[in-house]
């Protein structure tokens, strides 16, 4: 036992940061949804509600966060916003990790035609920008958050078809799958208990690195004016409505920056750093 | 290499298929009369009306059938010939080169300088992982990547040009017009490039071989520069080709927010005036370009790493 | 690649430290959000045109009366259709070819045949006759004038025309000629020293397109930028306080409005159309979002004085006099709020576009007013091509735009446009009053002002009583201009930046 | 004659003491070899001895390297000896070579950074070390072009070059097989001939015996015995020691082959196959009788192991074909691997995975505790992970597992040559016994002839020519 112990000790000569930094990215990413999903619970406000009196307000007792330029509640509209953008996100990440999943294992699991059919297809995917996609859905369906959410699943799908394509086809001939099989064991118990469980925390991995990225695109494809359209509270929307004031009322301006920052590095806190 | 160049070319050959394909059922699964979007792209939101949009329709007989536009395009394609911009009647070839040159202008000085930047920050916290540069390079890095680019464009622009006055907020022309975009691009860049560089270099310093180098003898600067910077360098050349699809991304908003006429700029005017042979052409031309640069990363690793040499 | 790593060895070694020099020469550096959608006058001559490249045969002064150019006069026949112009002596293009009558044909023919604006114009034919040009129509047009003053009749030289009538190469014969186009985004002019007029004080200029308000704005702070068109509001308040730079105004003839489908049978009666402007918070939406004084209480501002009618009863905030007109046309409020009759409810899809970035802010501001008086509105803002699209398909309800009066300087050529019978695509749908029409018909004929006059207070009135169309606010331009520079004058008209007029300070 | 290398009461600490204090002296032209199983502690006292500790561990005592005596509590001045004094051989070379750097350049590092000759000296002298070492060819090829063999001795002039005269060589080993084994005690033997200082850490008792000189043995960081290598290993005198002898092999009990019984159950008949375009073996007949053990030898990449897949029918042959006889069940079929912990699922519980197997095929959950305990697997490891569990307890699991279904065949594949000598003999000894007692026919697979000899009834001999192959009952 003195063994385990003390070679345990010598192989982590790099202090073990990760699970703090998971358990710090994990607690800030439940405070941000705790934020956006009890607001409208505690603060029963409308987002698109405008008081012109209030315009640009600074942050009060009455009003946490203080009004933007249309006098509106900006504690609405960033709680609003945070649930678009995690929302699309969640939603996206699901979309593209499912198929993106299955297909990597069909494509290691069947080999030959398959595999090189899906293997074309993914590299198709990857050779075409990205941005381009998402582009072209927002402009087919300008108003509705289902282009970008449709987009950025064709975009991420590819990494998963990828990482589990890799993965399952090295554990396929391993040993241990070689074992179950003589064992007796068909293709439900492989995956569930070889597969699923070496997977999934690369899932999780790619998965929070995938809602970054969705929520990064979001706000980016907000500033340039694609995507979402106002009155819907978007962050990078809402940072593009609310720049021009950045010297009149600055807080409102922070607000969806401190909250991208935050949901983007607890995220990536969570997916830890190997994964770039 | 010639296998690996090969691929490239297959793919490439995918890229030009999907992009006309792709791009040709899409337009015409865009809502809206094509004739009035070209118009408006055309002449603007006080002259477009239906006589403007009558015109557009008989001038560039958009009645015909898809397939038959499609086929066209692909027969045009194959003698290098991407049409003509529908709003400005420009050679669609001229116009992709003339912002290409200045996408391309940008995106190398973002490149060189987030590689001036990024990497030797990244390698000297990677030889003492966990050391007080590799903790605040985390934190920065950690920063960078958490605020979208036109944040970080905006703060650079408030501080360094209507703050300091040292630099112009936008535009372009002056050679001076071309940092601070850069720099926007470059910092993104840097803060997942020193991370790649950090872990690598943490990874070879680790590992056997640079221990074995030590024990022979070698000092810490003969062994870096023996056994530390090629073996860091393959996987940061090789994720060099993952930052070209960031780096077109970030383009687009970089481009919009400085006024620099690049071809994400025009990609994103092109879409909304629906300019089917801009788009087609310029999502093309980015396809192909990012085909191109990976093939160029392919060759950059296969100098400097013997081993892909050998196989 | 040579080059940019130099720029960036130089940018770093320097420690950025050398001062730029786009605002420090003598280069006049203009930014507006404008593109350069090419090299033909029917896309691109608002910007030759502002940029003093080409000019017109026909100006306007600030008011927007003809004046001369490149005619140095005219004269029309007595049944009012047959014009002659007289042509200024001694002109000559940027290629140092004469300024002929054929010349001046063929462009206004080239012109004729691409959309735009002499299209709509009664015109037979153009000809030439020594060295006058005349123009023969089919009936009697009194905007001619205005017409041949718009920017997609700029008269180019015959070599900028390629054998198919496409414009090649912009050749004009303004005080300024192009010394490099790159379109979409950026232009340079140099002095032109052949100019027939008086020669200019400015050198030499570029354009830059700028999309993005914000960075127009940093642009003008930062002194990238010595004169800057079109500021959003909030800039406009943040820079009127920058020491650098001076922050000009002016009313102009372009308004927010309501474009109402009076076919839809929401919208049929005038007292649903009546109860919506009541309902419609002008000096708010105003003060928030345009933060000038600027609510419309008619469709033209007082700077428009010949269509501005100061004797109509002005359009006022009341909601509970819309509340009570609504009520009156038998809509009930339902437990949300919202109005319904019959089982039918009253909602409404509002058509607008981005391209103005004040429009969705203000069709957001509108959203809640209506909702106020309980008509719920759907914001579908879209392209600006879908109003003039869905009004001909005829599924337009209604649609919030910013029209512009002065497309040609007299706004009777918007007028006859967007209000004849039939409805216009950017003005009226599925109504028509006939004592309105008789109206504008006859104003279409008569050259003479003061004889006009009856005639527009008369039109004014009536689109103050049947709200065709709800005005919401008028527009101001306004620009940032450098405190380097002297004598710049707004036009009113948006035809000019005044480049040959403006001097750099002492 | 004076020593070379002294270590005097070195001890090396984590959080607590894990190496006790230990001396040694190394002397010219004498191997001085410390034996220990893995875990020892006897790799982190030649890191403590060298200056090499990792991160987080630090030592005491003291070294006198070449008349220089450095305290190790300070733990500095071992820097400028590396390379020029003293330098180590490390394990696995093929890791421990630079993947990017060629050969001859790996070598020629030492005489042009250290001796401070030019580059074209440097690289002069490289290539005759290598010619030396039989090289030649090899000194423009990448680590990845070379074999293990061949990565050892680059290593060892790589490690000379700078002109150290004391090696210490950390397993110089591992993971080669045995004939590549002699090439490098051959290659240290001369080195130590030639007047030089050698330290050799090694788990293997053969290496230990065949480098003679002294010997310590260390056990849980403590050195127990210490000596001649001939003393220590003809008259041990720790019972560890004599416990490690017995466990060799060679010291093995002689087993009673049995004759085959009863009607073949699984028979081959003109098997063959290829693998990268290269035949590994064809014409292979063999009929496998119950409870028979049938041993399998020779070198490694001959197809030993393909060979018993084909049996198993995980793979299948290019020629020939493979009957199982008397209609038996697939999963009376089955194999022990060679790496423990890469046989099982790695993220579930050992009782999971043993739980699973019984629900799949509805055993008797019953049967699990007494064969738990015939072998001597305590119950508590069942809620393990396999990675928590040592490899020869992971491997009796695997023969529990195995043995739930009643096997009627089992393909042993190198089953020990993971494990430390002493595991190895209880785990072939329990092989044996359990299957034998349910008439289950093994055919097992080692490197190690000796092993092979002692446990089958007969034996099957691969010689390495690509396409000669041999089967031959095993001489009584």
């Amino acid at each position: 036992m003195m063994t385990a112990t003390m070679s345990s000790a010598i192989t982590a000569s790099e202090p073990k940061r990760l699970p703090v930094g998971r358990i710090v990215g994990f607690t800030v990413l439940a405070l941000v949804v705790l934020f956006a999903f009890l607001t409208p619970l505690v603060w029963p406000v409308d987002p698109t509600k405008q008081s012109l009196r209030n315009v640009l307000a600074a942050p009060s007792w009455s009003e946490p966060l203080g009004y933007d330029h249309l006098g509106r509640s900006m504690l609405a509209r960033l709680a609003a916003a945070l649930r678009l953008s995690l929302g699309l996100a969640f939603l996206s990440v699901l979309t593209a990790a499912v198929p993106g999943a299955l297909l990597g294992i069909l494509a290691a699991w069947k080999g030959g035609i398959v595999d090189r059919a899906l293997s074309v297809l993914g590299d198709v995917f990857l050779a075409l920008p990205g941005l381009l996609l998402v582009l072209m859905l927002t402009a087919i369906a300008p108003d509705s958050p289902w282009a970008l959410y449709v987009g950025i699943s064709l975009v991420l799908w590819i990494e998963y078809f990828r990482l589990t394509r890799a993965t399952t086809r090295t554990l396929i001939t391993s040993p241990a799958v070689q074992a179950s099989r003589l064992l007796g064991f068909g293709p439900a118990y492989i995956i569930r208990r070889h597969l699923w469980p070496e997977i999934a925390p690369m899932i999780l991995t790619v998965a929070a690195f995938g809602a970054a990225t969705a929520i990064m695109a979001i706000a980016a494809l907000g500033f340039v004016s694609v995507g979402v359209r106002p009155p819907t509270p978007e962050l990078g929307l809402m940072m593009t409505e609310l720049l021009p004031y950045y010297e009149e009322a600055p807080h409102a301006l922070l607000q969806p920056i401190i909250a991208v920052f935050l949901l983007v590095l607890s995220l990536n806190l969570i997916a830890g750093r190997k994964a770039q | 290499m010639t296998r690996v160049l090969g691929y490239r070319l297959f793919q490439a050959l995918l890229v030009a298929l999907t992009v006309g394909v792709l791009t040709f059922i899409m337009i015409r699964a865009l809502p809206g009369d094509m004739a009035y979007r070209i118009a408006a792209g055309r002449y603007g939101y006080d002259m477009v009306n239906t006589d403007a949009a009558n015109a557009v329709r008989t001038e560039l007989g958009l009645d015909q059938g898809g397939t038959t536009a499609l086929g066209q395009w692909f027969s045009d394609l194959v003698r290098f010939d991407l049409g003509v911009s529908v709003v400005s009647g420009e050679a669609v070839i001229d116009e992709v080169r003339h912002q290409l040159g200045h996408t391309v202008e940008l995106a190398l000085a973002a490149v060189l300088l987030s590689l001036l930047i990024g990497p030797p920050l990244g390698i000297l916290a990677g030889l003492r992982p966990g050391g007080v540069i590799d903790r605040g390079l985390l934190l920065v890095s950690s920063t960078l990547r958490a605020l979208p680019h036109f944040v970080v464009g905006l703060l650079l622009i408030i501080v360094l040009a209507t703050g300091m006055g040292v630099l112009p907020a936008a535009g372009h022309g002056e050679p001076q017009n071309l940092i601070l975009p850069a720099l926007t691009l470059a910092l993104g860049l840097a803060a997942v490039s020193s991370r790649v560089a950090r872990d690598a270099m943490a990874g070879v310093a680790g590992s056997p071989y640079y221990a074995f180098g030590r024990t022979k003898g070698l000092s810490d600067a003969q062994v870096l520069r023996r056994h530390g910077l090629r073996n860091v360098s393959v996987p940061i050349v090789t994720y060099l080709g993952v930052q070209f699809i960031y780096l077109i991304e970030g383009v687009v908003v970089v481009e919009t927010l400085f006024a620099w006429p690049g071809i994400g700029h025009a990609l994103v005017h092109a879409i909304f005036a629906r300019d089917v042979p801009v788009i087609q052409g310029t999502a093309l031309v980015m396809g192909l370009m990012f085909v191109l640069l990976n093939a160029l990363v392919d060759l950059a690793c296969y100098l400097i790493d013997p081993r892909r040499q050998a196989a | 690649m040579l080059h940019t790593l130099s720029v960036l060895a130089l940018g770093l070694m320097l420690g950025i430290g050398h001062a730029h020099a786009a605002a420090g020469d003598d280069i006049l550096d203009i930014v507006a959000p404008f593109e350069i959608s090419g090299t033909d006058p029917s896309t691109a001559g608002d910007l030759f045109l502002k940029m003093g490249v080409a000019e017109t045969l026909v100006g306007a002064d600030e008011a927007g009366k003809p004046v001369a150019a490149l005619a140095s006069s005219w004269e029309l026949s007595d049944d009012g259709t047959v014009w002659r112009f007289k042509l200024r002596p001694n002109v000559t293009f940027h290629d140092g070819s004469p300024l002929t009558a054929q010349a001046v044909v063929a462009a206004l023919t080239a012109a004729k045949g691409k959309p735009g604006i002499l299209n709509k114009a009664p015109i037979e034919g153009i000809s030439p006759d020594g060295n006058d040009v005349v123009i023969r129509l089919s009936e009697p047009f009194a905007p001619l004038l205005a017409f041949l003053a718009q920017n997609t009749t700029a008269i180019l030289a015959p070599a900028a025309y390629d054998d198919k009538g496409r414009v090649t190469q912009v050749i004009g014969t303004g005080p300024y000629r192009i010394s490099l186009l790159q379109a979409p985004q950026k232009m340079t002019v140099e002095r032109f020293d052949g100019y027939w007029g008086e020669k200019p004080s400015i050198r030499a200029a570029s354009y830059l397109a700028v999309g993005r308000g914000e960075t127009r704005a940093l642009m003008a702070e930062s002194g990238d930028a010595d004169f800057v068109f079109n500021l959003d509001p909030a800039s406009r308040t943040r820079l009127s306080r920058s020491p650098k730079v001076n922050v000009l105004s002016v009313s102009i003839p372009r308004s927010v409005l309501l474009k109402i489908n009076a076919g839809d049978p929401l919208l049929k009666d005038t007292r649903a159309r009546q109860a919506l402007s009541l309902a419609v918070d002008r000096e708010g939406i105003a003060a928030a979002i345009l933060r000038y004084p600027a609510a419309a209480n008619q469709l033209f501002p007082p700077s428009v004085a010949s269509w501005h009618n100061a004797n109509v009863q002005p359009l006022a905030y009341d909601s509970a006099k819309a509340k009570a007109l609504l009520a009156e046309l038998g809509w009930k409020p339902e437990a949300d709020g919202i109005l319904a009759k019959d089982g039918q409810r009253f909602t409404l899809t509002l058509t607008t576009y981005p391209d103005r970035p004040e429009l969705p802010l203000v069709a957001a501001v509108l959203q809640e007013q209506l909702k106020e008086v309980g008509v719920a509105i759907t914001i579908n803002s879209t392209n600006s091509s879908e109003i003039p699209a869905t009004h001909q398909d005829g599924t337009l309800q209604m649609g919030l735009v910013a029209r512009n009066f002065a497309l040609v300087p007299d706004p009777i050529g918007t007028m006859l446009q967007d209000y004849p019978p039939q409805g216009g695509d950017w003005g009226s749908m599925n109504w028509s009053n006939a004592e309105f029409d008789q109206a504008i018909k006859h104003l279409s004929k008569v050259s003479d002002a003061a004889q006009g006059q009856p005639l527009r207070e008369k039109a004014v009135s009536i689109l103050q009583a049947e709200l065709p169309v709800i005005p919401i606010a008028w527009y101001q331009q306004t620009a940032a201009v450098s405190k380097k520079l002297e004598n710049v004058r707004l036009d009113p008209f948006e035809r000019d930046f005044g480049l040959a007029s403006m001097r750099w300070a002492q | 004659m004076t020593a070379l290398l002294v270590a005097d009461g070195v001890r090396v600490f984590a959080r607590e003491r894990i190496v006790e204090p230990a001396s040694l002296s190394l002397h010219p032209g004498r191997p001085f070899t410390i034996l220990g199983e893995t875990g020892s502690g006897k790799s982190l006292l030649a890191q403590a001895i060298m200056g090499t500790l990792p991160k987080g561990l630090r030592a005491e005592g003291s070294v006198t390297i070449a008349g220089q005596r450095l305290s190790l509590a300070v733990g500095q001045g071992h820097r400028s000896l590396w390379g020029r004094v003293i330098s180590v051989l490390p394990q696995e070379p093929w890791l421990a070579l630079d993947p990017t750097m060629r050969a001859r350049e790996q070598v020629a590092e030492g005489y042009g950074f250290v001796r401070g000759l030019s580059v074209a000296d440097a690289a002069r002298r490289a290539q005759v070390d290598l010619a030396n070492l039989g090289l030649a060819d090899a000194s423009g090829k990448l680590p990845s072009q070379l074999s293990g063999g061949m990565a050892q001795r680059v290593a060892f002039a790589a490690a000379r070059a700078g002109g150290a005269r004391i090696v210490i060589a950390d397993e110089p080993t591992k993971g080669l097989d045995v004939a590549r084994r002699d090439d490098v005690i051959a290659l240290l033997l001369r080195e130590v001939a030639e007047g030089g200082g050698l330290l050799t850490i090694t788990h293997d008792l053969a290496l230990a015996r065949r480098m003679g000189g002294d010997l310590a043995v260390m056990l849980d960081g403590v050195i127990i015995e210490q000596g001649p290598a001939e003393e220590v290993l003809g008259d041990p005198q720790h019972a560890y020691t004599r416990r490690l002898i017995e466990a060799d092999p060679a010291h093995w009990p002689d087993g009673q082959p049995r004759k085959a019984a009863g009607a073949p159950m699984l028979v081959a008949e003109g098997v063959g196959k290829s693998r990268g375009g290269q035949r590994l073996f064809s014409g292979l007949n063999l009929a496998v009788h119950p409870g028979e053990i049938i041993g399998v030898t020779g070198p490694s990449g001959c197809g030993k192991s393909t060979f018993g897949d084909i049996l198993l029918r995980l793979l299948p042959p290019d020629e020939g074909n493979v009957r199982r006889a008397g209609g038996q069940p697939a999963i009376k079929f089955q194999k022990l691997y060679q790496d423990p912990p890469s046989a099982f699922p790695h993220r579930i519980t050992l009782r999971r995975a043993i739980l699973d197997l019984v629900k799949l095929h509805g055993l008797d959950a019953a049967r699990i505790e007494p064969l738990m305990a015939r072998l001597r697997l305590a119950p508590a490891l069942l809620d393990r992970l396999p990675a928590e569990v040592s490899g020869g307890e992971l491997q009796r699991f695997a023969l529990l597992r195995v043995l739930l279904l009643d096997p009627v065949f089992l393909f042993a594949d190198e089953p020990t040559s993971r494990l430390d000598l002493i595991t190895q003999q209880e785990m072939i000894e329990l092989l044996v016994e359990l299957a034998r007692e349910r008439t289950c026919a093994v055919l097992i697979v080692s490197h190690d002839a000796e092993l092979i000899r002692k446990v089958s009834d007969r034996e099957i001999r691969f010689t390495g020519k690509k396409d000669l192959d041999q089967v031959e009952p095993k001489a009584a």
